[in-house]
């Protein structure tokens, strides 16, 4: 692996989760690494239990109960995050914030919104309640909601799903974070909406030179948004490169699987091809490639050697894939 | 009425009144004279009692009233006695002493007494007694024909006060019971005219000569407490500062308090107890000898217990050696005569219908009611021993094909309702008050002058209420207890009432409680009781 | 542009919840319950074969006996045996239990029925009245009712019949509103079937469950209550052996003998237990997934 | 709020007049006649009569009803059959020890209830949430009574550290003589209330909000107090549901204890057949279960401004 970047500002190192199910403990995030730079974004993609989620989650030590992290490192600006989930928290105050899929969840139902950003700046960094508040207005319109000191007074229930998350989004920008981790911030809402967010978010990103990694199972969403992308299936890394390029020219079955999912505006005789087989599950996980059951490609190989996410020959210089047969991907 | 020899009359009355009274002298003495020794014997306060404290004493039945003369309900009485007292007492030992007046004089033809009053005697509010103060209150327990303890004064006809303390009683005809009467918590003594208050507010905050006073009753009260009278006449005394009495009408609940510490001492302790209790190092558990004898009371008002024979079958039904063993453990007498064994011209031989299944089916079978019937047992539901005492005779006389349903009431509205004749059958007891028979005999037996028709049976059979007032007016203890062997042997073949048991007062208290005792009538004294 | 959701497209991903081992402990907790209703109800039913006393049968010179041979679990104030009374208690507890919410299920899940499924006035009439029985705490309605009526079973019947049967309306009618709504019933309705036939065809299999489940932890309710009535002797009259009335009677020696009082209070507990189990075992069953 | 808040009264006032209804009738539907049942079995008629009148037993439903409003409107409730005096003086003689009571039992269910109920809700499907559930199960089934009784026994006799029962005389005395008693009659109550919240609890600590909270770098103090309040809200509806059935074993209770609170004043009036007693009582006990909820509904929709909207 390469040298942390100097612009880099977050630089994830072999993190690995594991879950109880029962009484036994189950990789769910089996050592995954990445580094995105200020003013950047990442998009990590996989479907539901991919473990993309948990890799979010894990940044921020808020795992749920059953799950731990089991190794890895993970610096923000150069330094290297403590252990324990306290220290953690400390270490992370007003450099990384996460918003969440569902907004209404996210948000404690039974505070005014405006309180619920503006007790950041009181409980954390010590302003006054006065202070406070005006930050929170001032946020609200940074997220552009409309006649923002009123709508500091509303309840969750009484906005928008729109407007909800724009208030999650305020809430993680008044730690100050160099670092935005967004877990499917758009999956809950209608697409208009989505399309705003997502503006909203990528304005952000150029503004506030935050760093953004964006979580999502759809391939569209992280097409707008960022710059590059990691593929993640079974908790495992299995693509990494430019958007453009992954989507372009996928070096991973799994991510030329998910690109023929997809109904191409484009291309509207190419029927979309769903992957066969399912994502199995955390218990009953296939030797070898994870995804040989489901692989047009596999081979007898594939069902014993675990691959490596390794750059592939003849593509980008930032391009890796963790197929044995990606070279035969690589076709005009 | 033809009267014996006068003065063998008034010798023998004295020697009866001088047998039973423990002040003999005083009853002849001059008051003057006798001052200083009565004043000695009975006022003189022991010096090695600790002084003060409150006594806390939990009782089974609230006092809805401290007026004497209106009341026979033990909740009652027993709370009265401790604010009000009569002339004459009844000693634990069951003797009639002079209390409030220091003896009598006696006419020869026994219609004329005239009471010495002890002096020194004052009411609580510092005022002396007079022999006004006694005139008023016995008038007015005698006349008052309401109270359902006046038929004891029937045979007064007037009283006069003469001077300051003497006070005159006109008898109608001789009347053996006469000292005895006087004694009963009924013609306690209060200040005349009430003190110049209404009758109700009187009561609210009596004043009297007792040990203890009270202020604002309440009746039905969860709680009440006596405060020590400063002017109590025997010097001294009371040791204690103040009774605290709780009225808590659920035996378990009662006895739990005595254990918990909460009370130094309990009531009504269910038999079943005793042996438990006595184990507890902590705690003394008294069985006092009584005047008392439960009843199984029939009313026959109703066509069923009207019939003798269904009465006596019930009498032979129950098995009250078997209901002794089980439900009184041992500490009562099984149930013979109405009469209790420990009272006066108690008859031993009286022909009292034994236990017999046979005999009860054969009684029933010669009845109206051959099949047997269904009928209903009240009872006061608040006191284990007699909801034991019900459930065996359920059993008992199904057995002979009578299905008795239980109806527990609490403790007010069970005496309400067996005294408006709003029951089948009830278990009750019956407590002779006072040292002469007399008492239990009328109560019992003379269903127009008795005051409460036969025990609410309503029995009425004329041989043996003539019998009744005969012995009434005879003075010879012999002849006396000649005939009340005759009402005792009349009322057993009759059976009016199944007499059950005759239990002892069961008292359990604190170690720390000294000087506790109670008189075969159920009363008990609190000035001669210390907390150590 | 290119859309969208890929799991729209590939096969829904399995949600791996521990579903099997929640059925075994659902099942797990029926089974239990079962077996301990089981055993008390056949005790109960053949009280008079394996009864080894009359539990009337009184023996006045041998009470308050110790565990003997005769009399496995001693005797009680009155000589009668103790083992026989607690069966016999069953009997007499578990049977009023049952009996006494029948009605209240039965009126209770058909108010609740045409309260949620016509809504509108007659909703409203119906859970007005509900609110207002409800109000009433419910020992204090039930004792009420008890004392208008009369001590004793009769009396019971009467108080459980107007005070139990509210819950079962309440519970009944929100499961109702939420099937009217589906697509089932609306097909039957356009089908021209009567509201008659949709309700008993359509609608009470689908909510009938809640109240039979809602039934098990009521019984233990009214065993409670007849109990707890029979210690204040409101319930169930002297000599019928209950356990109520038993703990009433017992706690008078519990420092000399603690079986009296504690014993049918342990088969109070244990028979709730029992029933509880059943109605938790039952609810995670029938609980749609 | 506000308009909430006129909702909800108008509700409990409905509720309340229907109560009234209720508790009217219940003296009607007796069986016996009342006068007869005072006066007993030998009255004459013209006494029966008399009475009757004096209770306006002899004038039509529709006009002894509005009497009795005319009556509740003035405050009272009617005369004891028993002790003559006015039912509304026995009941403020005894709502104070039953107020308390239920106060107390109310406070001590809460302290029981929610560290329990967090517990197990925080170690789900580990052992301490297995016995707590099987606790709460059993507990379904457990007499409040006899919980009492075992509560005397220990911590009264062996261990004297409560009274056995009474009232006591001062207001400490006070306290520590409803120290037992409450514990009853919270235990009545927090079997359920553990169950139900148990799964509320479960429900907030796994809400979204909560990682929100952590990830805007709130101390964990600062994350608790907001799952409390949000905790509170549930606690608070099902304490509404369940004081009617709280105030209900209280009645037994005072039993047990030989508390003269509003429960042993119905119980002894039921004994003595005493109408006006047993009615008035019922109402007064009914209407605070209409108050309480009443104040519930309010508190829990200042908490949650969600429950406004329904």
């Amino acid at each position: 692996m390469s040298a942390v970047a100097v612009d880099t500002v977050l630089s994830v190192r072999d993190v690995t989760v594991s879950v109880l199910r029962g009484d036994v403990r189950y990789t769910a995030v089996d050592a995954v690494s990445f580094d995105v730079p200020a003013g950047r974004a990442l998009g990590l993609v996989g479907e539901s239990g991919s473990g993309k989620s948990l890799t979010l989650r894990a940044l921020m030590s808020l795992l749920p109960p059953a799950a731990r992290l089991e190794a890895g490192s993970v610096h923000l600006a150069g330094d290297e995050l403590p252990r324990g989930v306290k220290q953690v928290r400390r270490a992370l105050r007003g450099r990384m914030a996460m918003i969440f899929q569902d907004p209404l969840s996210a948000l404690d139902p039974v505070q005014a919104v405006g309180n619920q950003i503006a007790e950041v700046p009181r409980r954390v960094h010590g302003r006054s309640r006065r202070q406070s508040w005006e930050r929170a207005v001032e946020l609200l319109r940074l997220v552009g909601i409309p006649d923002a000191p009123r709508r500091a007074h509303a309840y969750p229930h009484e906005l928008s799903g729109g407007m909800r998350q724009r208030v999650v989004i305020a809430i993680a920008l008044a730690t100050e974070p160099s670092v935005l981790l967004c877990d499917e911030p758009t999956t809950a809402l209608d697409v208009t909406v989505q399309a705003q967010v997502l503006e909203l978010l990528d304005d952000l990103r150029s503004r506030l030179q935050l760093a953004i990694v964006f979580v999502s199972h759809d391939l569209a969403v992280i097409r707008q948004l960022c710059e590059d992308v990691c593929v993640m299936y079974t908790g495992r890394l299995v693509e990494t490169g430019r958007t453009i390029e992954v989507l372009e020219r996928p070096l991973h079955p799994y991510t030329l699987g998910l690109l023929d999912a997809i109904i191409d505006l484009d291309d509207p005789v190419g029927a979309p091809q769903p992957i066969p087989g399912a994502l199995p599950e955390l218990e009953r996980l296939p030797g070898g490639c994870t995804f040989h059951p489901r692989c047009f490609l596999a081979t007898e190989e594939c069902t014993t050697t675990v691959p490596e996410l390794s750059p592939a020959r003849g593509a980008a210089p930032d391009r890796a894939s963790a197929c044995i047969h990606r070279d035969r991907l690589i076709s005009p | 009425m033809s009267g014996p020899d006068e003065r063998t009359l008034s010798r023998r009355e004295l020697v009866k009144v001088g047998a039973a009274g423990a002040a003999s002298v005083s009853v002849l003495s001059i008051p003057g004279l006798g001052r200083a020794a009565s004043l000695g014997r009975l006022g003189a306060a022991r010096e090695d009692v600790t002084r003060g404290g409150t006594l806390k004493f939990a009782r089974s039945i609230a006092p809805t009233t401290l007026d004497p003369a209106n009341t026979i309900i033990a909740g009652d009485i027993y709370t009265l006695d401790k604010i009000f007292e009569p002339l004459y007492i009844t000693t634990v030992a069951g003797k009639l002493k002079p209390w409030l007046a220091t003896g009598y004089t006696v006419s020869k033809d026994q219609k004329t007494f005239t009471f010495h009053l002890r002096p020194g005697v004052k009411f609580s509010n510092g005022k002396p007694l007079t022999a006004e103060d006694v005139v008023f209150s016995i008038n007015r327990a005698a006349k008052d024909k309401q109270g359902p303890l006046s038929f004891l004064d029937f045979a007064i006809t007037s009283l006069e006060a003469k001077g300051k303390s003497k006070v005159v009683a006109h008898l109608s005809s001789p009347w053996a019971p006469f000292i005895s009467d006087i004694s009963v918590f009924a013609n306690a003594i209060m200040p005349a005219n009430f003190g110049g208050k209404s009758q109700t507010e009187f009561f609210k905050n009596p004043v009297g000569t007792g040990p203890f006073t009270v202020k604002g009753f309440k009746p039905n009260a969860s709680s009440l407490t006596l405060k020590r009278n400063p002017h109590y006449w025997q010097a001294g005394k009371p040791y204690i500062n103040a009774v605290d009495f709780l009225f808590v009408d659920n035996d378990n609940q009662r006895l739990l308090q005595l254990r918990g510490g909460q009370v130094q001492a309990i009531d009504l302790v269910p038999p079943s107890q005793v042996a438990s209790l006595k184990k507890d190092s902590k705690l003394h558990v008294g069985l006092y000898p009584s005047w008392q004898v439960d009843l199984l009371v029939l009313n026959e008002k109703l066509a069923k217990f009207a019939d003798r024979n269904v009465r006596r079958a019930i009498t032979h039904a129950i098995d009250r050696n078997a209901l002794v063993h089980a439900a009184s453990f041992g500490t009562a007498k099984p149930g013979g005569s109405f009469f209790p064994p420990s009272l006066q011209y108690y008859s031993a031989k009286t022909p009292t219908l034994a236990y017999s299944v046979s005999a009860a089916k054969a009684s029933l079978a010669q009845s109206k009611f051959p099949k047997g019937f269904s009928t209903e047992l009240l009872i006061d539901g608040g006191v284990q021993k007699w909801q034991t005492f019900a459930q065996i005779i359920q059993q008992q006389l199904k057995v002979i094909g009578i299905n008795v349903t239980l109806r527990p009431l609490d403790h007010a509205s069970f005496e309400q309702a067996f005294q408006k004749f709003d029951y089948e059958m009830f278990i009750d007891y019956a407590i002779n008050d006072i040292t002469d028979a007399d008492e239990m005999a009328s109560f019992e037996v003379d269903f127009q002058n008795g005051g409460s028709s036969s025990y609410w049976s309503s029995y009425d059979n004329p041989t043996a209420i003539n019998l009744v007032r005969q012995a009434e007016a005879e003075f010879n203890p012999a002849k006396r207890k000649a005939l009340y062997a005759q009402i005792q042997s009349i009322v057993a073949q009759d059976a009016p009432f199944v007499p059950l048991d005759y239990p002892p007062y069961i008292y359990a208290m604190s170690k720390k409680l000294q000087g506790f005792n109670v008189n075969p009538g159920g009363a008990y004294r609190l000035e001669g009781v210390w907390l150590t | 542009m290119t859309s969208v959701d890929v799991t729209a497209a590939i096969d829904a991903a399995p949600v791996p919840t521990p579903t099997f081992w929640r059925r075994a402990q659902a099942s797990r907790s029926l089974m239990i319950g079962v077996t301990i209703v089981g055993l008390i109800v056949l005790a109960a039913i053949l009280a008079p074969v394996i009864s080894p006393y009359s539990p009337d049968q009184q023996d006045l010179y041998h009470i308050l006996g110790g565990i003997s041979s005769k009399h496995l679990l001693g005797t009680d104030d009155l000589g009668r045996d103790e083992l026989s009374r607690l069966i016999y208690g069953a009997r007499t507890d578990i049977l009023v239990g049952v009996l006494a919410i029948v009605f209240p299920f039965c009126f209770g899940t058909m108010m609740g029925t045409i309260a949620g499924y016509y809504g509108g006035r007659i909703d409203s009439v119906i859970m007005r009245v509900v609110d207002v029985v409800i109000a009433f705490p419910f020992y204090v309605l039930v004792i009420a009712l008890v004392f208008v009526v009369g001590p004793g079973i009769r009396g019971i019947f009467v108080a459980f019949a107007v005070a139990d049967w509210v819950v079962y309306a309440r519970a009944i009618r929100s499961a109702t509103l939420v099937v009217r709504e589906s697509n089932y019933v609306a097909a039957a309705q356009a089908g021209g079937l009567s509201d008659a036939r949709i309700l008993r065809r359509h609608v009470l299999p689908n909510t009938i469950a809640q109240a039979i489940v809602y039934a098990m932890s009521d019984i233990v309710l009214v065993i409670v209550a007849v109990v707890t009535l029979g210690y204040l002797g409101l319930g169930v009259q002297p000599p019928t052996a209950d356990w109520g009335s038993m703990i009433s009677a017992g706690q008078d020696y519990l420092t000399t003998n603690w079986m009296l009082s504690t014993l049918p209070g342990i088969a109070v507990v244990i028979t709730g237990l029992g029933l509880s189990l059943i109605g938790d075992g039952l609810a995670d069953v029938l609980r749609p997934e | 709020m506000l308009r909430y808040t006129a909702r909800r009264l108008a509700a409990a006032f409905f509720v309340a007049f229907g109560v009234t209804v209720a508790t009217f009738l219940l003296l009607h539907l007796a069986p016996g006649d009342p006068a007869r049942v005072v006066l007993g079995e030998r009255a004459s008629p013209q006494a029966l009569a008399a009475l009757r009148h004096q209770w306006g037993l002899d004038s039509s439903l529709g006009s002894q009803f509005t009497r009795y409003l005319d009556g509740l409107a003035h405050g009272n409730l009617g005369t004891s059959f028993i002790n003559k005096t006015s039912t509304s003086s026995l009941i403020r003689d005894r709502i104070g020890v039953s107020a308390a009571l239920v106060a107390l039992a109310t406070v001590f269910a809460v302290i029981i209830t929610v560290p329990l109920a967090s517990f197990a809700a925080v170690r789900k499907d580990r052992a301490a949430d297995h016995i707590v559930r099987a606790l709460s199960v059993a507990g379904i089934g457990f007499p409040a009574f006899w919980f009492g009784i075992v509560l005397i026994e220990v911590f009264a006799l062996r261990v004297h550290a409560f009274p056995v029962g009474g009232w006591g005389s001062s207001t400490e005395t006070h306290l520590r003589s409803l120290v037992l008693p409450a514990l009853t009659a919270a235990f009545a109550i927090v079997p359920i209330l553990v169950r139900s919240l148990r799964v509320g609890m479960i429900e907030v600590f796994n809400a979204d909000f909560v990682a929100t909270l952590r990830s805007k770098g709130l101390g964990e103090r600062r994350v608790l107090a907001h799952v409390m309040r949000n905790a509170l809200i549930p606690t608070l509806t099902l304490l509404g549901i369940n004081v009617a059935y709280l105030i209900g074993s209280t009645v037994v209770i005072e039993r047990v204890f030989d508390l003269n609170g509003l429960g042993s004043l119905l119980l002894t009036a039921i004994s003595q057949r005493d109408f006006p007693v047993v009615q008035s009582v019922t109402l007064v006990l009914a209407i605070g279960v209409v108050i309480v909820n009443f104040l519930t509904d309010v508190i829990a929709a200042e908490l949650d401004p969600r429950i406004r909207l329904e």
